[in-house]
């Protein structure tokens, strides 16, 4: 079994990659490969109840939720990128675990592969 | 001069414009260029500046709290009827 | 306001960046005010014009939306020629009402443009 | 050295960026050196296997060079299907020896790859 | 006549973009547009006589010479940059004027549109 | 573990796979990653990196002046070999 760790950087709405990286994470429950997720840097808005960019006609980032239920995806989220960026109203659907930077880069030994999006 | 910024604070082209913005020159932030109010908001100052409102709220941001004005898209085109000239 | 020739020149990919929703936005809102409004597409920007491109059923169809503002409210659309020609882009496999072209066009519109607002790489 | 698997994924549409030239050059040592290589081709990335590319004539065509990589070298090469939809590609139009995948097989190739390189967006 | 100044700020070869800035400049002869080209940040690199993408088998920048010849094109950098990225030796044949930030930034009036690539 | 860095310090997340690295990671800088080294050595100090040399020269660098080990296609292919895991 591998463990990789999916890295997005990028904002959703700006960028597809919110969502291009949680779909890659979900198609590994299709083999061997035990997937997680980390939200850095502008990602981390992504978490943000009230972030939705399909309020703006984009495709919506809320709809990778229902799969974080299905597949119990594990999702990490910067602490330092959360105050950064101003989120304090964290959408509980996401199910994210808050780590700092220290935190995560000591966690990093334990994955095959850091995958960022 | 209207000066359209897109990118967030990491990219260097937005950075030079916001630098060379003069204080008549009318900025407007869209896209990931809203989060030059969210984290680096004295880069703003002194300059006059627009947010596009349905870009900060995509971005999980409130009006209410937004110390800058905010337009809509058509509010958009009226900054871009009132400036000729522009740096995009 | 008198009527403004508009010009908005787009180069980022659709789908993986706003950019092309942006010069939609823009564009949507410049026609409703009663401009003249035109699109240039540029490098990666030409895959809107695509009519084939199919995405997911929840997300908005980019091509499509174009196409319907040529349609109903008069939106010009130029494409730039060898970009396509990078990106494998056929002339018969874009929306009604897009027009493959190139520098020369851009430059005259450049020329004759009331405003140009571009959406940078 | 024995014998490894080795994938690269790429993401960025070709010529704007450098990616797809990059993992190929790495592909081409790999299987110089007697590795088993493949790339997955990602979101814009797709665009690399459109045979109907053309460059400008001193430029290099990628579709070409990945084609002949295929046929002379075994280096395998993967396409995210729904990629393809979302940019207009039909898999009529691809070079010859190219696979529309998906999600599944990146899983598998990940799953039984002794290296993973990514070239993130 | 419309002034407009397209301002590159990628490095060639990491991107198309300085080739992509001067062919759009060129391209601007065919009408009523008098083009000036910036070289900013990275892609002030494009400068140097030894900087050739094609050394590595991209799309040659030293290409974009003979047009700026053919067109008597401006061509203008920021000196900080050039610093930055320690570019000494400019190739003659860009036929490139170094200025200021200060004074770039004083000058940028003067355009109808500054175009960023 | 084989960290890959392709673009220069204005991107964040080649900041945050830098700072992460751990003295024993392998770093490569590829692409516009080798501004790091002109721009930013700082960043590297007591890292372990390596330089792709044909996009170093490409850019208009020179191997002669360049502190840090250099490596073509060949050699990045043994770094592969050397590091299972990755970061890229």
């Amino acid at each position: 079994m591998k463990k990789v760790l999916f890295v997005i950087y990028q904002a959703p709405g700006g960028s597809v990659w919110p969502n291009e990286g949680f779909r890659t994470a979900f198609g590994m429950y299709a083999d061997e490969v035990e997937p997680e997720v980390l939200l850095i840097d502008q990602a981390a808005i992504t978490l943000a109840k009230e972030t939705e960019p399909q309020k703006l006609g984009l495709l919506s980032i809320k709809m990778v939720q229902k799969y974080i239920g299905k597949y119990d995806t594990k999702v990490l989220v910067e602490k330092e990128s959360l105050d950064k960026f101003h989120v304090t109203n964290m959408d509980e659907a996401y199910r994210a675990e808050v780590l700092s930077r220290a935190e995560l880069q000591a966690r990093l030994p334990q994955y095959d592969h850091v995958v960022f999006m | 001069m209207l000066i359209l910024v897109k990118y967030g604070p990491e990219n260097p082209a937005e950075r030079w414009k916001l630098e060379a913005a003069a204080p008549a020159d009318q900025i407007v932030l869209i896209q990931n260029g809203i989060f030059w109010a969210v984290t680096e908001p004295k880069a703003l100052e002194g300059k006059k500046v627009a947010i596009v409102q349905p870009d900060f709220e995509a971005r999980g941001y409130s009006a209410e709290s937004c110390p800058w004005p905010l337009v809509d898209y058509a509010g958009l085109i009226t900054l871009i009827e009132q400036n000729p000239k522009s740096m995009s | 306001m008198e009527k403004l020739k508009i010009t908005i020149q787009v180069m980022a990919p659709p789908y993986s960046y706003q950019d092309l929703d942006t010069a939609l936005n823009i564009a949507e809102a410049g026609l409703d005010k009663g401009h003249d409004v035109g699109i240039f597409l540029f490098t990666d920007s030409v895959l809107a014009t695509l009519s084939r491109v199919k995405p997911i059923r929840m997300d908005r169809n980019i091509p499509q939306r174009m196409q319907a503002m040529i349609a109903e409210k008069g939106l010009r659309v130029d494409i730039c020629g060898i970009c396509m020609d990078y990106r494998g882009v056929s002339r018969e496999e874009i929306i009604e009402g897009a027009t493959p072209s190139g520098l020369p066009e851009l430059a005259a519109l450049m020329a004759t443009s009331d405003r140009f607002i571009n959406l940078m790489a």
